[in-house]
């Protein structure tokens, strides 16, 4: 199996998917000729031609709404948006129009796409190339929210993305393109080349949208994460020597609430770990639904461990990030009560 | 510090902020003699390959085919036979009726909502007509005439006003937010403007595909504000998109009139200009011109050469929908004294100069469109008025949201059913 | 006293602010000559003048970045968006624009503005006129977020919002403009009139941004709501016959947490009541923190009764809107446990 | 059903999506012969109250003033004494300096980003001279030129690149993003094209509060094709703001040509004539192009004759930013190839043709440039690069998000500054 960076296997994912379907078109700004900011589309347009793999104006709205029409017209848009700090001039066709389509047509014109972006801190971008906005997209019914945080995971869950009925929201955990990061920025970068899950299958496959993935057996407590915290998380237990349950939820929407609930109930604990701004983040709604479910189980309140309510500061970047200590501390927490 | 010093400019005037009002208000005698009216058959008519520039006359101008003799005339003329005109007037009418039956419906309770398109009625009754059976249109909620010409039932349009059994959305839309994907009708978007960009990319991906389906794209005045309306220029122009990009400029959106857009300063046409786009300026009261133009742009498109947006020049006659009164905004009567008269009464008269129609016809076409779409609302009305609606099928609400119920929706439904049986 | 509607208590708030200060400034769709389309800017123009009170172009994204250059110029610009649902637009301006400009600023450039709009269903307005996307406001650092459920409360709210120094979106139920609303819609409409908090003190006064208000005091259980749904709330304990505390939040953002804790503290269950759909809604935030500060005083799980995952559906509005059914099997629930 | 039908057209071509490319690639030799390159002098200057309408013209054309043999030419020609031409010239190589030396400082990983502006030093330092001291500036990051000319301190600039102790900015700013209201130089925004509209709404509440200040935006030439240039354009058209909107284009954004942005089909200045507002298309690279097109706008918008579209046509001579290496999309040598030449060498050979300037003057000019920028770099570095940063202060990160810090807030410093401790 060869052994594949993330970009490498997004970018692998595109070209498996755009071989078996010619009604696949990629586009978004700079991804033709030059391959994209972070090379995700490299020698896409080469191998698949102008007309499939082409260049957007700077018009994030227009390139979702442009996508929308592709969608009614037939053929499946997968496209980039360079951050996901900039996905907001897109919102409104997201919100009113690529999430409301199927419903809104009675199942006559429903909007599989696929709409790629990097999220998250980590790399010294300051306030706009650093944010996590994905839980503004799971308050919107008719959207399907997907994050990787491995090779293997990004390549086949962008080819389940591709061939989901629904439109995808895809989150790329930036600060883990390269290498997993244990949240020590102190410490040289581990490449991908060091973790299993950069064996990537060649050819098709698909990881299951949905579906949580247990990528630590314990029992003390449960982890729930996803993108790079997922990887902070594992190595916070593990300095800890805590015997947790880390599961990384790989899907928000629709999440694998089967998976948390029976970790749940079997640890008693429960700890929820995202670099989003705390308040209305999707680790509320991760807690209220823990409670909800397992509140009879529950030893200790279900404890959040987040960014902070603030934009992201670029100097202050690792005051920011929800890294070792802060889950230390909250690790701790759950623990002690 | 290099910059002038300010003090310099001590006489500079004040600055004012000019903000738009319209020519008349309620109490005022509305006067349009001010407006500019080119005659019938000025306007030349480039070529379809013609560079975009070229169009840069015609949008300040107007396209007119129908001159006060009531006779086809210039280069524009698209030379109908009387069938084609005959069917035009038909849906015209048509659209007219239904439009007063179901604002009564309204009225009377039996809906929510309604949006009538009189005085415009042209507009889509004859680009219908001009454009092909499987040409894609992604509308307004202005452009109901689309389907009617198109012979979608007009009781499934009422079906879907009065959200009952029959509604072919399943209750989900407010009323007038058709969809029809057999009709290539595009689902009515209630965000404005949204649906111009993805009518330049329905047309991106025809071109991708190599087909030769064309798609035209629609929006009102009003909207041509929101940033979308720009996207589908760029897109357009960028791509060299195969795409009709129509604006309905009837002057006015709810309470602002179309100065609020920009009108005072430019046509709406001349927005294409900027884009390196063709741009044509259409009495949109005039269905032999609304004709002629859709199809000197559906040809440009189908040769590749390029999309166009056109300006329809229009009048709302009626209020903006059923929650709306103008009578708060602008004179009462101002409709009648537009110039550009209306597009039902000047197709006839057409038709009545070419001895090709006569009153005792158009006295049946009326009684005729009366009866159809009576006979279209009893049947409409056995499947229910919207009071009625909203307790049966009650899980079909949590269907559609995703291709399959996710388990949440799934436990969402179950509780709304058990709801439902307390 | 005067005894005013909802509408009326808002317009009043502008005429007393503005005659105040020359500074601020009224604009946004159909506001001018017309008032607005639910009428609460009447007559503004004709006493303030086309110059500060005038239509805008049908750009949300437009009238919040001109909003922004006026803040900046040293004005207060006090918007209407005319549909909450119409916000997404102008989401970019204000995520990325009004919520962070004192923050990247250094305090140099804060941006004190309110912009105004109309929220919720009840109004068989269909899916694009009865949205409740307050929690992804909620989720912005630097924004402000209010939502008053009464005359009184809508007068002086909007005063301490034109008055606060930092960006406040202030959004109105508008199914309650013309009346309370207590959730059955198959009974007649109740006018404000019979309302005490209809009476509207004349002149100047601010209910502070920040304080949530006891609308009911009671021991079982305590329940939290805002806008529509205290009225729906306070008639469904009512029905119930229980001896609830209810809770008017007023500010979601900052929120009255301690009113909370007290409250929660003393009964030892809650509900949280939100017309919003439900995953990822502003509610989730309030369960995440109830259990983070009260789990060793709950009795029960702190209990969610919303809007569902779905489109608002013209037909099914009373099917999806949380009315006295679903709150009784919540409040039941809640008991229960 | 009335369309016709599509069998009709069963010989019609296949529609093409047409994807711009930009003349050259790497590899090729660039060769821009085929640019036109007006003659310095040739365009017309319509008086400053023209209706939008007199300056389409300009729109195609190229405002240039130094021609051939380093003349000022023609009616745009602003006839600036030598003292005013010197300082444009000194703030010019003065930007030149400093981009250089904060790009190795970049490069030397002192800190994390950084963008250079070269062979577009002209169009920010001359429009500062041609603006009053205190009119308002919305720019982009390529507009460092305005700061530098209106005196704000280098050591400053370079205290926010470091996100140092003495960053205005409290390290909050990714660096480059600067911000200082006594110079007029509002917040550079990282989502691109926000400010442009931002600039109209600071122009209107001049207007409102009848002020004399003016305000000008800036925008990329890519960046136009965000709906917030739409936004812009239109609300300076309807409220006739006293605005000057500015496109730099410099004919890249990152890896995409301008043709992506639609300059294959219009110049930018075109889209002026969409909205009826005024639009010059001006050489950037032509110091005295650019201050005489600045001045025209300015005084337009002062007399409330409306508001002005400037292009400034001009070349992105090095990477988008430091992240970015453009051999990846473009020739290595296109930037000499240019045909509107470097506006250094141009000013300065004007300056010698007038017998204003010597070599011996340039070189001291060039020496004393670099001597304050490293004085700068050294006063700024004793208070820190980025490396150093992050530790000291950290509950300033929890200040500004909103007047007061609110509890949740207030709590979050409490548990940073625990983990700080930890
Ligand atoms: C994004 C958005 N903003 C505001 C509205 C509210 N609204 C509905 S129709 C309308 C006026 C539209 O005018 P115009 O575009 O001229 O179309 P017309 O109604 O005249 O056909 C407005 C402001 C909306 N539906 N969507
Ligand atoms: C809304 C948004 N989309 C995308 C980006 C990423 N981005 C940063 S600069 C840039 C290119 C801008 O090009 P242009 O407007 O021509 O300005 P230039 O860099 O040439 O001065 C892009 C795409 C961004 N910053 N903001
Ligand atoms: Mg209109
Ligand atoms: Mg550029």
């Amino acid at each position: 199996m060869p052994t594949m960076n993330m970009i490498q296997a997004l970018n692998d994912a595109h070209k498996v998917a755009m071989r078996a379907d010619n009604d696949i078109v990629v586009f978004g700004e700079d991804i033709g000729f030059f391959g994209g900011v972070f090379r995700v589309t490299e020698g896409l347009q080469k191998e698949f031609g102008k007309t499939r793999v082409f260049d957007a104006p700077i018009s994030e709205g227009g390139i979702v709404a442009t996508a929308v029409g592709m969608a009614a017209y037939g053929i499946k848009p997968v496209i980039e948006i360079q951050f996901a700090d900039y996905i907001y001039p897109g919102y409104d066709q997201i919100v009113s129009e690529v999430a409301k389509m199927r419903y809104r047509t009675a199942g006559e014109w429903p909007m599989p796409m696929v709409i790629r972006t990097p999220y998250g801190g980590g790399i010294f971008g300051g306030q706009t190339h650093s944010q996590s906005p994905e839980s503004l997209f799971t308050h919107i019914a008719g959207l399907k929210v997907v994050i990787p945080s491995t090779p293997h995971d990004a390549k086949g869950l962008l080819l389940a993305a591709i061939e989901d009925p629904d439109p995808v929201i895809f989150f790329e955990p930036k600060r883990i393109y390269n290498g997993p990061f244990d949240g020590h920025h102190d410490r040289p970068v581990t490449p991908w080349t060091k973790h299993p899950a950069s064996d990537v299958p060649e050819g098709h496959y698909t990881v299951p949208l949905g579906k949580a993935a247990v990528v630590r057996k314990g029992h003390a407590l449960t982890v729930l994460a996803y993108g790079t915290m997922v990887h902070v998380a594992l190595a916070a237990v593990e300095e800890q020597g805590l015997d947790a349950e880390v599961i990384d939820l790989r899907t928000l929407v629709p999440l694998d609430i089967a998976t948390i609930k029976r970790s749940v109930e079997k640890t008693g604990r429960c700890l929820i770990a995202q670099e989003a701004p705390r308040t209305s983040g999707f680790a509320a709604e991760l807690s209220a639904l823990v409670q909800e479910r397992c509140f009879y189980h529950l030893e200790a309140p279900v404890e959040r461990v987040t960014g902070w309510d603030t934009p992201y500061p670029h100097a202050y970047e690792w005051a920011y990030f929800p890294g070792p200590k802060r889950l230390k501390r909250a690790l701790e927490k759950v623990m002690a009560d | 510090m290099s910059d002038k010093d300010p003090a310099l400019r001590a006489n500079a005037p004040r600055l004012q902020l000019h903000v738009p009002e319209p020519l008349f208000r309620p109490g005022d005698t509305p006067d349009f003699s001010g407006i500019k009216v080119p005659a019938a058959g000025s306007a030349p008519r480039p070529d379809t390959s013609a560079p975009a520039v070229d169009t840069h006359p015609l949008t300040t101008n107007l396209v007119r085919v129908l001159d006060e003799q009531h006779r086809a005339v210039g280069p524009w003329d698209p030379k109908l036979d009387a069938d084609t005109l005959r069917k035009i007037l038909k849906d015209m009418v048509t659209v007219r009726v239904f439009d007063d039956r179901m604002y009564r419906s309204q009225r009377q309770g039996k809906t929510s909502f309604y949006m009538k398109c009189t005085g415009e009625e042209a507009i889509a009754t004859a680009t219908a007509a001009a454009l092909d059976r499987d040409d894609m249109h992604f509308p307004t909620y202005r452009q109901q005439g689309l389907l009617v010409a198109r012979g979608y039932p007009l009781a499934s349009m009422m079906n879907q006003i009065y959200s009952n059994k029959g509604d072919p959305l399943k209750g989900r839309q407010l009323p007038i937010m058709y969809s029809d994907k057999a009709h290539g009708f595009f689902s009515i978007s209630g965000n404005l403007g949204t649906q111009f960009p993805q009518a330049v990319g329905w047309a991106m991906a025809a071109a991708i595909k190599g087909d030769s389906r064309i798609c035209m794209g629609w929006i009102g005045d009003g909207a041509t504000a929101e940033g979308d309306f720009h996207s589908a220029l760029t897109f357009a122009a960028v791509y060299n998109v195969p795409v009709i990009l129509a604006v309905v400029n009837n002057q006015w959106a709810i309470s602002s009139f179309s100065g609020i857009a920009g009108a005072e300063r430019a046509t709406f046409a001349q927005r294409a200009v900027g884009y390196g786009v063709a741009g044509l300026r259409v009495d949109g009261n005039d269905a032999l011109a609304v004709y002629a133009a859709v199809q000197w742009s559906a040809e440009r498109a189908r040769t590749n050469a390029g999309p166009t947006l056109i300006e329809f020049f229009t009048y709302r006659a009626e209020g903006h929908s059923t929650s709306d009164d103008p009578s708060g905004y602008r004179p009462i009567d101002e409709a009648k004294a537009w110039p550009l008269g209306d597009p039902i009464e000047r197709l006839k008269a057409h038709l009545l100069a070419l001895d090709e129609w006569d009153e005792k016809r158009h006295s049946a076409l009326t009684a005729e469109a009366d009866a159809t779409v009576r006979a279209a609302q009893k049947e409409s009305e056995k499947l229910g008025i919207l009071p009625q609606q909203g307790k049966d099928n009650v899980g079909s609400m949590f269907d559609d949201v995703y291709s399959d119920v996710p388990w949440h929706i799934a436990e969402q439904r179950d509780a709304a059913l058990a709801e439902g049986r307390d």
